[in-house]
């Protein structure tokens, strides 16, 4: 199985995306390198609407994640709620 | 009256289909040849638009929501960084030289991105495509501009980073990304936008704005960090757009498959050559380095493009037949290029130097197949000669490949101790290739490559003097001229680091910075 | 191949020798002293003596290399285009069937750069 | 380490880059210069396109016109990609928040259904017009030459893709998706739109980039905005109770009032250049001009009724004045 990841910039936006990530994927092993963070997973990688938003107390648009968004890599599923990362292999 | 019917909620996809391709339709008063004349003739053939996967869905209200939102931090950060004296915090001026490159190699790609993007965004039949196309055109001229803004307040400093537009039209390095992206825009629009949307995007640029721009944060340098690491936040957009185009194309006819595998080999050793000078930068130029070229590229070309070409197997693609050879040249490549670029350090807008002690023994570490045996002499040997006062400088112009058009500095595959020598004959004339690969690329379009417009030779044409200047007027010099006619600055810009101006003035700044007088 | 175009697509050759103002290009490569990253190009006229080349011309692009001052050009192994060949020091570039963008190579037997490192 | 780098005072080497001060001096350059001048590559191509052989990657022989200098097409706003970002987004917070209102306060059901059909059926049409501009700006962009006109047409053809897209909302908000689909076959079939579809369409092969220029941003737009916006929209359909229209599309009032000094002042430099670029421009304008009024002419009596005749009568007459403003010959 391929690993697909995602990279975000690191700052007080992004650490309850960060957080939520983590907490939704457990077989996701992210690698910090200087002011960024990627985010390793095997297979998939999903990011929720609903994880993000109860951490910071407000509604959480998935577009929002472009912000701070530096890399990624498998095909993009994307809805209103979620935002997934998957191979097809 | 239907007003009063509730209203069904329209789904994100319903909706930006309306929002997109429904504004379309078939002309009927001009035919569609005539609407679009460059669909047709690299020979793709594509029988349904319609079956388009948007890769994603942002109308223009939410596009300028959040560009606007990373705009006002971006320049805001731009702003602080430069009223207080920002440029004084990074490592070591040295590392500034890797940024020159930046301005006046990649940020006039951002701009012919932009234009080949509004050439595709105009040229594709399919709706869906363009409107994502030339989404990504106005990005990449974020790009070049958020580039120019970030790096002007260096220019009011250092020198190096003054003529960019001029010196890519015209300084021999330079011609490099400049044939690279002549390559692609002169293309048909599939072939562009599989060289540039994937094999660039989705496959190279993570190498130069991921683990680069991150090496610049290491390196105290916050404009960088911030224009590149916003920049790549848009690439995440275009790297699915690319990848989306290629599935796209392969799922519409199998007969596209021996095309699309052509530009995939093709474009991933144009881009594989045009990263080289990348790997140079990471390796040579980071005062503080994260990780070595090598391991990037083991993350980020042979394991994620790896995933990649793993998931694209079951359209038929393999992985390009150059992968052998890549694998290999990682051990050497920033290596030869930094001995590229120390040999005609007199010809460029930066400066070069040699690592130091503890700088080489990093290379061993990292390099410890090859560092040791092959380079570190000649660097001890150009080290100690510079500290004699006896720099090596190459006066002679280099030979250069008819295609990526890189000195011919690469060695044989299996044999880093040997020049790569490949040549070719066609309709009467000679041609020299540094590998196997780029020799290919010529035989498969020679009419393009013919004319390629190389810097050394159009120097010894007569072709790269200032305006009105007279060859054969005694005490003519003629390399003094060619740095005339591409604007570099003599003693200024060019050469050794050591005891350059930059050198100098970045000491008495920081000098002043630690005193209170 | 041909170029996929719009219409017929003809390249016009920017180097052809009728373009160097009586001059030719050539090649030359020094092996195994990669201190010289490639090699090197120079617009020669093709009545030009080979012998003066090496005489005259090369040790200025050469010379900084301790190598060079020991070479032994009785030794000295030629090729061009990748194939051992002989050149006649005394005969010209034309005579000697040097052509435009002819590439020549010549290695020098025992001498291996830098502490043997072909540098 | 701390230091304070604030305190440092050092001279600085230089104010800008090299080909912004032989333009303006070396002096502190906007970030409008800066990001615009000179960026398009003038020289040393190395290849040929394959989509026209003829002719270099950017070629000025792409139009008839001549300039000795194309970065004389100052654009006004001073727009690079940052400033025209932030000031598209205010109009789209007022934008957003003007159909917030609307929706919120079901102010759509208050309209009488003829307002509320005329609406959907003049302005649902527009879409498609607005996406042929947006076409059309993106091909200026590609093939035209240097960046002070090329960038401007970019964010143009964005900004005609967001108006398509505020024009959908509106079918939305005042109709459903049906109402799309019924403007879309006006569009397509019905007489009094065809001569503006046939417009349109011609616009989308002229491969003459100022022309095109000439034909969508200043005579086509010139004409269209006016009368459908203001005519109809803000004169017509406000008097008849339909201010709430007016609301939607104020992006487009206030964008056509913002846009049009640009296009004034590119026609204005085209002009002033030469009495040949002038005499081209009266041709174009003439030529196209004739064609819109008569492609606008039933849509208009569609519209205003009786009125129409004096109405386009006007719009012409306003319309020339503009032109003539603008230095092209009469």
């Amino acid at each position: 199985m391929s690993k697909v990841f995602i990279a975000l910039q690191t700052n007080d936006d992004t650490r309850p995306i960060i957080e939520s990530i983590l907490a939704d994927n457990p077989h996701a092993v992210p690698v910090e390198s200087p002011a960024m963070i990627k985010i390793d997973a095997e297979g998939h990688l999903t990011v929720k609407r609903e994880s993000i938003s109860e951490l910071i107390g407000r509604d959480f648009d998935l577009q929002e994640l472009h912000t701070h968004l530096i890399s990624l890599s498998g095909h993009i599923d994307e809805s209103d709620d979620e935002f997934t990362l998957h191979w097809n292999d | 009256m239907d007003m009063q019917v509730p209203k069904k909620k329209l789904g994100l996809k319903e909706r930006y289909t309306l929002m997109t391709r429904d504004l379309a339709w078939d002309t009927t008063y001009q035919p569609k040849e005539k609407v679009y004349p460059y669909a047709d003739y690299e020979g793709i053939k594509i029988h349904d638009w319609d079956k388009w996967e948007d890769p994603f869905r942002l109308t223009m209200d939410a596009y300028w929501k959040y560009q606007a939102e990373k705009e006002r931090k971006l320049y805001a950060i731009i702003d602080a960084y430069s009223q207080s004296n920002g440029h004084l915090g990074v490592t070591d001026a040295r590392y500034l030289n890797a940024i020159k490159i930046f301005l006046t190699a990649v940020t006039p790609l951002e701009h012919m991105a932009h234009r080949g993007f509004a050439h595709v965004g105009r040229a594709f039949p399919g709706a869906g495509a363009r409107v994502a196309c030339q989404m990504q055109a106005i990005d990449e001229m974020r790009h070049a501009q958020t580039q120019i803004h970030s790096l002007s307040n260096y220019n009011k400093y250092y020198n190096g980073f003054h003529d960019a537009p001029h010196m890519y039209d015209r300084v021999w390095y330079l011609s490099v990304p400049k044939s690279f992206f002549d390559d692609a825009i002169t293309a048909g629009p599939f072939e562009f936008i599989v060289s540039v949307g994937f094999s660039f995007e989705y496959v190279l640029t993570n190498l130069l704005f991921v683990p680069f721009v991150s090496g610049a944060a290491y390196n105290g340098d916050m404009g960088t960090m911030t224009f590149g690491f916003s920049a790549q936040s848009d690439e995440a957009r275009h790297m699915t757009l690319g990848l989306e185009c290629i599935k796209f194309i392969l799922e519409q006819d199998p007969a596209n498959l021996p095309i699309v595998q052509r530009w995939i080999d093709k474009w991933c050793w144009r881009g594989v050559r045009l990263l080289s000078i990348v790997a140079m930068m990471m390796d040579y130029m980071l005062p503080k380095r994260v990780m070595s070229w090598k391991e990037a590229w083991e993350i980020y070309f042979e394991e994620n493009g790896g995933a990649l070409f793993k998931d694209l197997a079951r359209y038929g693609i393999k992985m390009p037949a150059c992968a052998e050879q890549i694998r290999q040249e990682k051990d050497h490549l920033s290596h030869q290029v930094w001995s590229a670029f120390y040999n005609y350090s007199g010809a460029t807008d930066f400066h070069t130097w040699m690592p130091t002690e503890e700088e080489m023994q990093w290379l061993s570490q990292k390099y410890p197949d090859t560092f040791d045996k092959y380079y570190r002499p000649r660097f001890e040997f150009w080290r100690e000669q510079q500290e004699k006062g006896n720099r090596f400088y190459n006066k002679t112009l280099p030979m250069l490949c008819q295609t990526c058009q890189i000195p011919m500095a690469f060695t044989e595959p299996g044999d880093p101790t040997k020049i790569c020598y490949r040549e070719r004959s066609y309709k009467g004339n000679k041609y020299h290739f540094c590998s196997d690969h780029c020799r290919h690329i010529f035989d498969n379009e020679p009419e393009k490559y013919v004319q390629a417009w190389l810097p050394v030779h159009q120097i010894y044409q007569g072709n790269c003097f200032p305006e009105g200047t007279d060859p054969t007027a005694p005490g003519f010099d003629p390399l003094a001229a060619v740095l005339e006619y591409y604007r570099i600055n003599v003693g200024h810009d060019n050469g050794e680091f050591e005891g350059s101006e930059d050198h100098r003035n970045f000491e008495a700044w920081r000098g002043m910075a630690k005193r209170n007088d | 191949m041909q170029v996929a175009a719009v219409k017929d697509y003809v390249g016009v050759p920017r180097d052809v020798v009728d373009n160097f103002h009586g001059n030719q290009l050539v090649y030359v490569g020094w092996d195994d002293h990669l201190m010289f990253c490639a090699p090197l190009t120079f617009p020669f006229p093709p009545t030009m003596r080979f012998g003066d080349i090496v005489e005259k011309v090369l040790p200025g692009a050469y010379g900084y290399h301790p190598d060079w001052a020991r070479i032994d050009w009785s030794k000295v192994e030629w090729m061009k285009s990748g194939e051992p060949w002989v050149p006649h020091f005394n005969r010209t570039l034309a005579e000697n069937g040097i052509g435009h963008k002819d590439a020549i190579r010549f290695r020098t037997p025992g001498l291996t750069g830098i502490k043997g490192s072909c540098s | 380490m701390q230091i304070d780098l604030r305190t440092v005072s050092i001279k600085p080497q230089r104010q800008t880059y090299g080909h912004i001060a032989r333009r303006f001096g070396d002096k502190p350059a906007s970030r409008y210069q800066e990001g615009t001048f000179d960026l398009q590559p003038t020289a040393n191509f190395h290849y040929r396109p394959t989509w026209d052989p003829d002719r270099e990657i950017f070629d000025a022989s792409r139009t008839r016109l001549t300039m000795k200098d194309w970065y004389a097409f100052k654009d006004p706003r001073q727009y690079y990609y940052g400033a025209w970002t932030l000031a598209r987004a205010r109009q789209q917070d007022t934008a957003e928040s003007n159909f917030d209102f609307v929706e919120s306060r079901n102010l759509g059901a208050l309209l009488t259904e003829d307002v509320r059909r005329l609406a959907l059926d003049m302005l649902l049409p527009l879409r498609h017009v607005a996406w042929g501009a947006n076409m059309n700006n993106s091909s200026i962009c590609a093939y035209g030459y240097g960046t002070a006109i090329t960038q401007p047409c970019m964010f143009h053809a964005m900004d005609n893709l967001a108006i398509a897209q505020y024009l959908t909302r509106i079918g939305l908000l005042l109709g459903d998706t049906s109402s799309l689909a019924t403007a879309k076959e006006h569009w397509l079939y019905a007489a009094d739109w065809q001569g503006l579809r046939r417009y349109v369409e011609d616009c989308l092969v002229v491969q003459d980039w100022f022309e095109l220029f000439v034909a969508q941003n200043l005579v086509l737009d010139g004409l269209v905005y006016p009368l459908f916006y203001k005519t109809l929209v803000e004169d017509e359909l406000s008097l008849r109770g339909g201010t709430a229209v007016a609301m939607l599309t104020q992006f487009m009032t206030e964008w056509y009032a913002e846009t049009a000094k640009w296009v004034d002042a590119q026609i204005k430099t085209a002009c002033a250049e030469s009495p040949d670029n002038a005499a081209l421009v009266r041709g174009w304008v003439s030529a196209w001009q004739a064609r819109a009024l008569e492609a606008v002419m039933p849509l208009a009596q569609s519209a205003l009724g009786e009125r129409a005749g004096a109405a386009v009568d006007d719009l012409a007459t306003q319309f020339a004045a503009r032109v003539a403003k603008c230095g092209v010959p009469a």
